[in-house]
Order: structure tokens, then C-alpha cells, then sequence
């Protein structure tokens, strides 16, 4: 077993810097790497480009980054609800690029997959394929779109060992297990780093080959955003 | 003329047995209150959920498990979480039958617009433009007419494209309408609505073929 | 739940006719569809074209098939170890399109996605990539590959359910969760057919989707390749 | 001269702290057996498995859980599953450090021939093309010639290619030698072996630099 686990969050951003890209794993607050975030604030490291399927809301998540004007540009599929992310963007403080969200999802998993660029449907016609090689097959239109490249992943899992491997939990997986292996050093903050051998090697959703470091998260907040219910009847 | 509940009542006549569905933000999130429970249906999200069942019991809420409106829900006997990649392959991929979504303009082409307002609002395309773009059968649901009484049904979009030749029904607060040959055919009409009254909202190309029935909702 | 269950491998097979092309799971004798092949042989249709990574060995696996000259035409990574098979190869009766093991893989993969081609570095300045298209990007030079297009994929999973949802065991899992949707019809067997509800949708492999029907298997066989094993000391 | 034992322990020195392995079929898989027991190494096989252990006692065999050799083997604590796709998504996305294979043929440009031999043997290319067109650090083991005699290290493969200009290390029953520049460089000679009997047993460049040490095995 090659030993990933570090023993806390500062350990495991030993080497984050400005100017650098990140991803972020998540959907809206579901599933965000809320340690990671914090410790960003606190280094206080700017200019950052930052890949993430959406922005936080204003005081949580990726909001916290933006508050700080730490953020440069936000590479993302929607970034609603977020009243200081709108700001930034319509006064040209901060420069979005707006990606569908499979598109996305296979920028991370072409990273991590070694895949250069791929073909896919969607955001033909739109501004979305301004500039962009076009082709067909089998008469429809396809973008050709890139791998990303970035520096560091940051992504939640729920349960994870000290060979790196993770479980995430319901839709807190999304982004996060493409994103694993698709950073130059890709780091893992569990609710649970369970003993080696604990999780079943036939039920691991990120085999640790695609994690460099891996730590006991903390206080997780675990907000949620839409809280939608029913009376019981 | 339909309130919003009445135009997903309408659409949940167009899910049919054994379809995967994938709901949109707003009006179609309703559509799966009235999908008849005879038949079987599967709620997509593109979070990473299949089986997607109502909303959580008060105090039954799990912060990890919502959908793509971010909306905490429950899941079905037989669901499946699985990641963002594995989400859109079943969208990609046509595994998904149905997508009904909403729209702020749509053309009698079939373009959909409904992700960007220059310079007012842009809150991105989420999912959208990966649904329309690989979807066999789109539905859009929205009013006909926009808050300043313009038709939302048009020519040419006037908004930032979200797909091109997409939409293959909408269905509004004044009739369902089907696309096709680059017009927009009238296939019904809201309760009290009359055909006059559709036209006059519509500023696309507009057929109207023999008697056209009310809805049946 | 939009129910797939079947009741056994006839019903299972309904519309396999002669020419058609199927994919197959396994790796070696690992993981196939035993109940579907046998089926397979019992029905005689005839003029295949089979996608799978083996081509099993002289009298089990899809060397039944061979036996019974009911295949035209393989596709596969490796077909060592079946005298019947290289003897069909050597003399011209049987077609062999040999496929690295990762573009194979990723044809089946992106069947199930949408994608209609993609670009590997796999066999770039090898015969594989001759008459296709090649690319360069970031310096390094790429092959292009299109996705399979199959009638029915066979595969076989541990465990599932009448939604169509299954759990591979091992490496038993190889390509089977690959060609599930890559195909018109996805047909699974499997060793347990559980009840709705028993598998815990944080651990499935194969979302239902990507079934159209699923039957309880019989009699797997599960043979051995190369039983290799150590003393205890 | 070293025999096939001797090669996989040779090779075994460089498999280094860290790293994750792929073993081909052969020679290469017996590394495995002589890799330092004080470094953290994990092993893993293209069917789909991280973290491979030794052979199984007897009778605890599992058809389930076997190596792309197809034997059958066990896992250690830590060791994970995964489908074809993921797996080559290890090896193409370069997280694999270190691929050993067999070769046919070996060129000075660090071509690599092993799966075909015209008209007489088509066993296909299994992962081998996936391997060496995506490894950073590719060692071949191998005799340094054929049954007849003759170098396996040539100027020019003469065989159908698996991989161009990728091998990095060959690892021969005589030397061990760095491919670079285009040329074989020779490193160590094994026991007993002089420089003139590899100089004669090798078709392709060969660049021998001062003294040659020993191996040290």
C-alpha cells in the first residue's frame, strides 16, 4: 500500500500558490470541500482560476474565495444565487467561462483519462462553440472540446483509507471522483478515514492510484441550499 | 387558460410507459406530481440520481441528496447515485427518452434560448445545452407570452441559442404545439382559449389544420 | 421502477437473428455470459460479428461459438490460447480485427456515452492506426477510433435487480459495465436476482438504465484459465 | 549470464518507493516477487484490479479475481476493483509509474515489437499498445536474442510494432541498457558476461561509455 494520508489541512496544500488552477469538487453545496476552502482563505493566495460546476452562495463555499477577491476566473455551468459572484462578473472584475455541465464532467474525466480533447454535441450553434473546431458524424454536429490542466483537485468524499481510496455519498459524489487524477496533485478530505482494509474493494468509487494526499476533514457544514419538504400526511 | 399547474398536468400526458425523465428546474420539476401511477416511470437528475422519488418528510432531510434544482429530495425503491460523468452519458447517450424543460424564447425551427440575457442575467446553461443537444424528444414548458406580453414563440430567437433545432413540442399557458418543417403546428388549446387568441400570441408561423380540440387535462 | 426483468435466457434473446453484432463481456473466462452464449449456440444463428476482449477457449465461452462457425467476424485484444480459433484465422474463414485493449474499452464506453469517436494514443505509428485518421495535440500524437455499434450486448453481472441495476464481483466486472446501453439492447444475467430495494443505490455499478432486460442466470460454470496457486508455508 | 529469475530481480531494483507497477505476462510478472519488501510498491493488472497480492492458498481460488495473465491471485488491504474503462484511464492518464513487458523486438530508437508474427502468430496486442503508447518509463525484459541466435536489440524492428520510441530500459539475460539519443547505451553486464559478448549479440548502436560494472543482484 503506497500511504496518501496526511494529517491535516495545512499538510495537504503544502504547495498551493497564486496564479494557480484548482478544481473543485461538488454540486451547488452538496458535496464541496469545505476544509480545502478554508485553508484557501486563510493562505490568502490570489489570482486563482478555479474550475467548479458552480460558485458557493455568498457566505459558503467557493463564495468565500470570491468575497476575498482571491478568484480571477471561474471556469463553471451555473452560478446563480450568488449576488457578489453576479457583481464581479457584470463589472468585469471577474472573468467567467461558461461550460455545459456534461461538457464539464468529461473535461475533468479526458484529464484524469489522459484524453486530449473529445467531440461532443452539445453547445453546437450557440456562443458556447464560438471558435471552436466543428465536425459531424453520422450527420450530427459536434464541438471539439479540450481536456482541462490544472494544478490542484480539491474533492469530499465520505469515507475514504489511507491508500487514498474513496466513497462518496448519494449526489455529494457528482464532480468529484472525475476530478480525482485529473490536477497534477489531487487532494481527498473524507467525514470518515476508516482503517486500511475497512472499505470492500469491490464497492470503491475512486481507487486511491488517482489521490496524492488524503486527510480527516473537519466540521463539515454540510449546508443545504433548497431545503424542500412534505407534511406528513 | 393553464396556471403553471395545469401546463405540468398537460405534459405529464406526454410521459409514457417505461420512460427515463429528466425535469428541469421550475414547471417541469411539477410535472412528476401528475404523472399517472399506473405506469412505469423513472425520474432523472443530472446531479447523479436515477429513481428520484418526493420530497423528504420534515426533519428527513439529507444534505446529500438533492436534485439539480438543489432541492432536497428522497429516491425510489431500485435508484442509483453515480457521478456527473456517468449522469450526462445517459443524456448523451439517448438513454434519457424524455426531457421537458423551460425556455424564455423558442423559435419555429426548434432553436431554444434560455440560459443568457446580455448584460442582465447570466446565470449559465447548467445542464441544458447537453440535454437539448442529445435529446430525441424535447418539451418546453413556459408561458406563451413573456411579462411585457410579448410572444415568447418566434421566428428567430432573439436570446443567446442554448440549442439549435431541438424543441419538438411546447406546451404554454394557451395550447400545445407541435415543431415541425420549421412551424409551428397548433395541436390544442387551453380551456377557454380560442385559436384567435393563440395567433395573436404567437409571432412565429402558426398552422392551423381543421377543427383544433380543447385539452384534455 | 420500470421493470426489466425477464423470465429466463429465451425470452431474454427474443430478436437475435443471423448478421448481427454483439458484444460480450469478460475478460478471458472471467465475468461472460455464460447463459447467453449457450442460447446463443442452441439457436444457430449464424454470420456474427462478436465484440469481446477474448474469444474464450476451444470448448468453452465463445469458443463454442467458433466451433459451430457461427461467428464471421471478432473483434478483440487477445485471442492466444484457442487452437480452433487461430486455425479459422490463419485459413481466412474467420475476420479478426485485433483492437488494443483500451480503445476497445473505451469503443464500448463511448457507445454508452454518446461520444462517435475519440482520440487514444494507443497503436499511433502501429499497424492498428493504419488508413485512420491521426492528430497531434500538445506535441504527442493521437489515433483517431470510433465508437462500436452493436444489436444486443450480453453481459454478466454478481448481483441485480428487476430495475435493471448491477454489482460486478473482482475483476469479473472488466467490460461487462461498459457495453451496458453501448448496444440497441443490453441483456444481463446474473448469478443473484435480488429484490427490489436490497441494493444500496450509493453501490451500484450499472445504473438500470443502461438494461433493457435482466434474467436470474443458470448454472454458471465459471471455469478457470490458469489456476495458479502457493503452498502454505 | 542471468537466467529469467535473475532478470526479474534485476529489474526488481528499479521498481522505487511509491510507485504503482504493471506487470506484463511472463518474466515481468515474477518481478513482483523480488521488489524490496521495505518500499511502498502496489500492483496493478489492466482486467481490473489495484493492489494485487500473492497466488491464493490452495483451494481458495476465485475465478472472480485473477491478473490479465488470467491466473488466479488475491488482493492486499487497500486493493480496489474497476472496470476496463477506469483501468486504462490509470495507465493513459499516466498514474501508472512504471510499465515492465516482454518484447519480440527491441529497436535503438526504442520501438518495441510483441504481438504478431506474420502468417505464424497473431495473439493480438492485449493492453501492450495501450501501455507503451502512454508510459513515461517502459523496461523491457527480455533475452537479448532469439532461439536462433540472433539480437533481439536491433537498429530497425522488423516485426509489426506495438509502440514507437517509447522503451526506455532494456533488461537482457547479458546487460542492462538505457535507450536515449537513439542509441542503446550499455549499463551494467550481467555476471560473468564480458562487454564483447554483448557487443556481438547486439544488431542495434550500442554506446559503451568507461568501465561497465557488474550487476549487483
Amino acid at each position: 500500500m503506497i500511504n496518501k494520508k496526511v494529517d491535516n489541512v495545512k499538510e495537504a496544500l503544502l504547495g498551493v500558490t497564486n496564479n494557480m488552477t484548482f478544481m473543485l469538487g461538488g454540486f451547488g453545496l452538496c458535496g464541496i470541500p469545505e476544509n480545502a476552502i478554508s485553508e484557501l482563505v486563510r493562505l490568502r493566495i490570489e489570482n486563482l482560476t478555479c474550475i467548479s460546476n458552480n460558485a458557493g452562495i455568498d457566505n459558503f463555499g467557493l463564495g468565500l474565495l470570491l468575497q476575498n477577491k482571491q478568484i480571477n476566473k471561474m471556469i463553471s455551468s451555473y452560478v446563480g444565487e450568488n449576488d457578489e459572484f453576479e457583481r464581479q462578473m457584470l463589472s468585469g472584475e471577474l472573468e467567467v467561462e461558461l461550460t455545459p455541465q456534461g461538457t464539464l464532467a468529461e473535461k475533468c474525466r479526458a484529464a484524469q483519462a489522459g484524453f486530449p480533447a473529445f467531440y461532443t454535441p452539445a453547445g453546437y450553434g450557440t456562443e458556447v462553440a464560438k471558435g471552436k473546431e466543428t465536425r459531424e458524424f453520422d450527420g450530427k454536429m459536434y464541438v471539439l472540446e479540450p481536456a482541462f490542466k490544472a494544478d490542484f483537485a480539491f474533492v469530499k468524499a465520505w469515507k475514504g483509507d489511507a491508500a487514498g481510496n474513496l466513497i462518496f455519498k448519494g449526489t455529494a459524489r457528482n464532480f468529484n471522483p472525475l476530478m480525482c487524477g485529473a490536477a497534477t496533485i489531487t487532494v481527498a478530505e473524507v467525514e470518515e478515514l476508516v482503517p486500511l482494509g475497512v472499505l470492500d474493494p469491490n464497492q470503491i468509487h475512486t481507487p486511491g492510484i488517482f489521490v496524492q494526499r488524503i486527510f480527516q476533514g473537519e466540521k463539515f457544514g454540510k449546508r443545504i441550499e433548497q431545503r424542500t419538504v412534505r407534511k406528513r400526511s | 387558460m393553464l396556471d403553471k399547474i395545469g401546463i405540468a398536468k398537460r405534459i405529464a400526458k406526454e410521459v409514457k410507459n417505461g420512460y427515463y425523465v429528466n425535469l428541469g428546474i421550475g414547471i417541469p420539476t411539477l410535472v412528476a406530481n401528475f404523472v399517472r401511477d399506473d405506469i412505469e416511470v423513472e425520474f432523472q437528475s443530472e446531479n447523479g440520481v436515477l429513481g428520484m422519488g418526493p420530497f423528504p418528510f420534515e426533519g428527513e432531510e439529507d444534505a446529500d441528496i438533492i436534485n439539480a434544482g438543489k432541492q432536497t429530495i428522497t429516491t425510489m425503491p431500485g435508484a442509483s447515485f453515480f457521478d456527473s460523468a456517468t449522469s450526462f452519458s445517459m443524456i448523451r447517450g439517448k438513454h434519457v427518452h424524455l426531457t421537458i424543460l423551460g425556455a424564455m424564447e423558442v423559435s419555429e425551427n426548434g432553436d431554444i434560448a434560455n440560459w443568457k440575457i446580455p448584460g442582465k442575467m447570466v446565470k449559465g446553461m447548467g445542464g441544458a445545452m447537453d440535454l437539448v443537444a442529445s435529446a430525441d424528444n424535447i418539451i418546453v414548458a413556459m408561458m406563451h407570452t413573456n411579462k411585457r406580453g410579448e410572444s415568447k414563440l418566434l421566428r428567430r430567437c432573439s436570446l443567446p441559442l442554448t440549442g439549435v433545432g431541438c424543441v419538438t413540442k411546447v406546451v404554454t399557458n394557451l395550447a400545445v404545439l407541435e415543431i415541425k418543417n420549421n412551424e409551428f403546428y397548433l395541436l390544442e388549446r387551453a380551456p377557454g382559449v380560442s385559436v384567435e387568441v393563440i395567433q395573436n400570441a404567437t409571432e412565429g408561423t402558426l398552422i392551423i389544420e381543421g377543427e383544433i380540440p380543447e385539452m384534455d387535462i
